[in-house]
């Protein structure tokens, strides 16, 4: 496979580890950053091609860094539905996760036996959101709805499997 | 309105610098594990009186005391058989494609491949686990509606009808193990400085399948897929919307059967510090790769 | 304990010192020079908070303009637990134990059975070495070396940043400036400097690159607890260790940018992987 | 040579501990194995055979390495737990948790047996939740992934989302206006 590596040892003289959007804060003092010994001459013949059409489409098969944020659309078939922008006056808020959907998770632990939903990443008046939950979901069990509040991570945990309905509740106050 | 974060700030303020000395963790994140080794823990070092818990002398897990065990009690059968030569394509639902087309995840102005749905970070593949790629579901088919040019690795007639009714295209092409390397973290293939590896031809047993028009294979015959688009339009009952023609470029956009990436050959190498393409030029490998 | 009093005692006083102090300062006409930093992810819920951007030119303080801070990393929730599991990682990952000690199989001697198992009316022992006699080898003692190696989970370092830059920022121990340039080198300008701006003794000056201005290198040489950092270096420990921290304005986009980066990573997979140890 | 010590010596442990019921019938098709493996593996090529005398070298009854059927918890080699693969043989696992198997006595004794016996003879049946965690227990990670193979007869058993017990997925939610 001679191919393979007269190509490599070409390549990783120059290859860094990846290109920044924003100034590179460079390392003087890393094995990186010194300069390789010496070249090594390729010795198959070789054409560089600095086309930007070609480009575009490597450019295409790289992955984005960051999470592109959602376009405004007039309707969204998949029942996904972004957040309202003006939230500054809410008393509180359920902030999306950096893929833009509802931090409500459903925990089964003890072989199936516990299920509790977790409500994450919430900002503001905890415990009025937490009692606002509770009567929403009361009306719909006959069990007491048993829930935790832990205000230093801001999650509230509820004892039973509500997930969907805290995400109707959340979405019908616009969250 | 209590904001925690806030109130927590503003404590701060008034609260002495917070230095390495005066912080802790929560109480009970660290169990001590210390082992009984006198002064109270001795004795019989929490392991109880006598008996199996003393002389750790349990029984193995399945025996049962001489008895003919629950696990070897049953006959031999062959539910496993062949289990690490089949073919596996991790599922992607039409809802799943749909919900990330609405949070702008996939780029639906470009033609959607492999590399694409890897590039969300939200799929994961394991090709050496006999993962050839991903399978389109039908849950939610009848909610999908955009028109995108789709290729998937493996798919069944109504997901390919709720597409094809929305007004896109679907081709179900192959992939080998080694190309599927590449595809799934491209970055990091480029970054190795190694030729784009030529796609092999799929195995016997999977040639019949891209091959066949009614699974859009990307072997076939682009004339038959046509007629079998009218085929599936007629049996599901709808009628193939017109495509107008600034997407229609994109969506007749088509990989060649030797491709891995869209736009680029295979056995070019592609450098991402200086933003340049090696082409090779040598005769023989120009051959190796076109054939 | 009484140190640490009369030390808190200081530094309330100071706070108070500085309120007043700055709505007295006039403000640097340059500030129309500067121009105004944006905020990439802009914050929804929390708004975002401002900082003096200073200049070390002079002794005393001289404001150049107002600079906009994102929440995410300096007004989130402090979380002193998360720093304190930071501190604890930054200590253990790297020390290794060399304590030893010898089993009973290592102990020189006490091949031999020391007398006959009956007779003598003795205890029955088989070898002078057992862990019972005195002299005799360890049970699970420490053997050497033991390496107290593991990585902290990615979300929990990011986590330690942020609290610990909010913590600081919350505390008025974060201090901007435009750059690390001072007009002499010797090492009294840059300790007036920070007496008489009640920095408190121990400083933290972060640059964006590893390289810096040779005034302030050669005036912070021979001082120990005013030290200089790039921003690559930049550790909840450190951070924790100086009283103030001050940040020259690239080093302060350069850090927001990557944190906030971190916090909206596309594709987690490979930082969020099992540290591999051989790195292959 | 030194394979070949080492082979024979093991032969000889093992000889002594079997018992004597299934020593032949394990010898005769490992024996073809081990003399195969002898002649074609490079260590050691010997001359070919003399004319085989077939009384005095007939070969000697020895047992194989017999395999284990139970759980070993920390390997030799690498010192991890092996699954067992007598529970690979006659069970299978659906991804819910549970283990499906066979019926004992389904090929035995059919002529005295009634249709309705003989057809719930047939079925694959649940093991008991207690069944399917031990079972869990006795074979690693590798065989509790999720596997996604094209027409795979068990696929639509693999999610079983109408019990509250099984389900993994949250519960869908019906809001108040959208019910009859």
């Amino acid at each position: 496979m001679s191919l393979r590596c007269y190509f490599s040892q070409l390549l990783r003289s120059r290859l860094s580890a990846h290109s920044n959007t924003y100034k590179n804060s460079v390392r003087h003092a890393t094995y990186k950053a010194s300069p390789f010994a010496e070249d090594i001459e390729p010795t198959v013949k070789y054409e560089v091609s600095k086309n930007p059409e070609e480009w575009k489409y490597v450019e295409r098969a790289l992955p984005l860094t960051i999470v592109p944020q959602p376009i405004r659309k007039e309707s969204y078939p998949s029942g996904w539905k972004p957040q309202t922008e003006d939230v500054k006056k809410l008393p509180y808020l359920v902030q999306r996760t950096k893929n833009h959907m509802i931090p409500v998770y459903l925990q089964i632990s003890q072989r199936g036996v516990r299920r509790h939903t977790f409500v994450r990443k919430i900002q503001g008046d905890i415990n009025l959101l937490e009692q606002e939950l509770k009567e929403f979901l009361q009306k719909e069990s006959f069990q007491p709805i048993r829930s935790q509040v832990n205000e230093l991570t801001g999650i509230i945990r509820i004892n039973g499997d509500h997930v969907n309905a805290i995400k109707y509740f959340l979405e019908k106050k616009n969250l | 309105m209590s904001n925690t974060t806030e109130k927590a700030l503003n404590l701060l303020r008034y609260l002495p610098r917070v230095c390495i000395s005066n912080i802790r963790d929560n109480p009970g994140a660290h169990k001590q594990a210390r082992r009984g080794r006198g002064q109270h823990g001795g004795d019989y070092h929490g392991a109880g009186n006598k008996g199996a818990k003393a002389r750790q002398s349990y029984t193995r897990l399945g025996y049962e005391m001489g008895n003919n065990p629950f696990y070897l009690r049953f006959p031999f059968e062959p539910y496993y058989k062949g289990h690490h030569l089949k073919r596996q394509y991790p599922p992607v639902s039409l809802l799943n494609l749909q919900k990330l087309i609405d949070t702008n995840r996939i780029d639906t102005t470009k033609p959607i491949d492999l590399v694409a749905i890897m590039n969300t970070g939200l799929f994961r593949l394991y090709p050496d686990q006999q993962h050839f790629g991903f399978q389109l579901t039908d849950e939610g088919a009848d909610i999908f509606s955009a028109k995108i040019n789709l290729e998937i690795q493996w798919t069944s007639e109504p997901v390919i009808a709720a597409i094809e009714r929305a007004g896109g295209f679907v081709t179900t092409a192959y992939y080998d193990a080694q190309s599927l390397h590449a595809m799934i973290n491209t970055k990091k293939f480029f970054e190795r400085g190694i030729p784009i590896p030529r796609r092999m031809m799929p195995p016997p047993d999977a040639i019949e399948y891209y091959s066949n028009p009614a699974n859009r294979g990307y072997l076939s015959d682009p004339e038959k897929i046509s007629k079998e688009r009218l085929v599936l339009a007629q049996k599901y009952g709808y009628t193939l919307p017109k495509l107008d023609d600034q997407i229609l470029e994109m969506l007749k956009e088509r990989k060649d059967p030797r491709q891995i990436f869209y736009g680029l050959h295979p056995g070019w190498v592609v450098n991402l510090t200086d933003k340049v393409i090696l082409k090779p030029l040598d005769e023989e490998l120009k051959e190796y790769y076109a054939s | 304990m009484l140190s640490n009093i009369s030390k808190n005692l200081r530094t309330c006083t100071g706070y108070l010192h500085k309120y007043c102090s700055t709505s007295v300062a006039a403000i640097e006409n340059k500030s129309n020079a500067i121009e105004p930093r944006t905020l990439a992810f802009p914050p929804k819920y929390q708004d975002p908070r401002q900082i003096w951007l200073e200049s070390l030119d002079t002794i005393d303080q001289r404001k150049l303009a107002l600079l906009e801070l994102h929440p995410a990393v300096f007004a989130a929730s402090p979380r002193i637990d998360v720093i304190q599991q930071n501190v604890r990682w930054q200590q253990l990952y790297r020390y290794v134990s060399y304590a030893h000690t010898k089993n009973k199989f290592e102990v020189r001697g006490g091949g031999r059975k020391p007398w006959p198992q009956k007779g003598l009316g003795k205890a029955r022992h088989g070898s002078i070495r057992s862990p019972l006699w005195r002299g005799g080898g360890v049970i699970h003692g420490p053997r050497s070396p033991t390496p107290h190696f593991y990585m902290l989970p990615f979300p929990k370092r990011l986590i330690g940043l942020t609290s610990m830059l909010s913590v600081k920022f919350a505390q008025d121990d974060l201090h901007i400036v435009d750059s690390l340039e001072l007009p002499t080198d010797e090492p009294g300008y840059i300790e007036e400097l920070v007496k008489s701006r009640l920095w408190g003794p121990s400083v933290l000056f972060i640059n964006l690159e590893d390289i810096m201005p040779r005034n302030i290198t050669v005036a912070t040489e021979q001082v120990k607890h005013i030290n200089l950092m790039p921003a690559y270096g930049l550790n909840v420990y450190s951070m924790l260790k100086h009283n103030t921290l001050v940040l020259t304005r690239a080093a302060l986009d350069h850090i927001e940018n990557k944190l906030l980066e971190n916090l909206h990573m596309n594709d987690p997979k490979a930082v969020l992987a099992k540290f591999k140890v051989d790195q292959c | 040579m030194f394979r070949n010590i080492l082979c024979s010596f093991s032969r000889l442990a093992i000889a002594t501990r079997t018992p004597q019921s299934n020593v032949f019938k394990n010898t005769s098709d490992n024996l073809v194995k081990q003399i195969t493996v002898r002649n074609f593996s490079l260590l050691n090529i010997q001359a070919p055979l003399a004319a085989p005398k077939l009384l005095e070298n007939a070969p000697k009854p020895q047992p194989a390495a017999t395999s284990t059927r139970t759980v070993t918890k920390f390997s030799i080699r690498k010192g991890k737990r092996k699954s067992v693969k007598a529970v690979l043989k006659r069970f299978y696992r659906l991804q819910w948790g549970i283990w499906i198997r066979t019926k004992a006595g389904r090929n035995k004794k059919l002529w005295k047996k009634n249709p309705p016996q003989k057809r719930r003879l047939r079925q694959h049946v649940f093991c008991n939740s207690t069944q399917s965690h031990m079972l869990d227990k006795m074979v690693g990670p590798y065989w509790r992934k999720p596997r996604y193979f094209i027409d795979d007869p068990y696929q639509p058993y693999h999610v079983r989302n109408e019990f509250e017990r099984s389900r993994v997925t949250p519960k869908p939610y019906i809001p108040p206006e959208d019910r009859i």
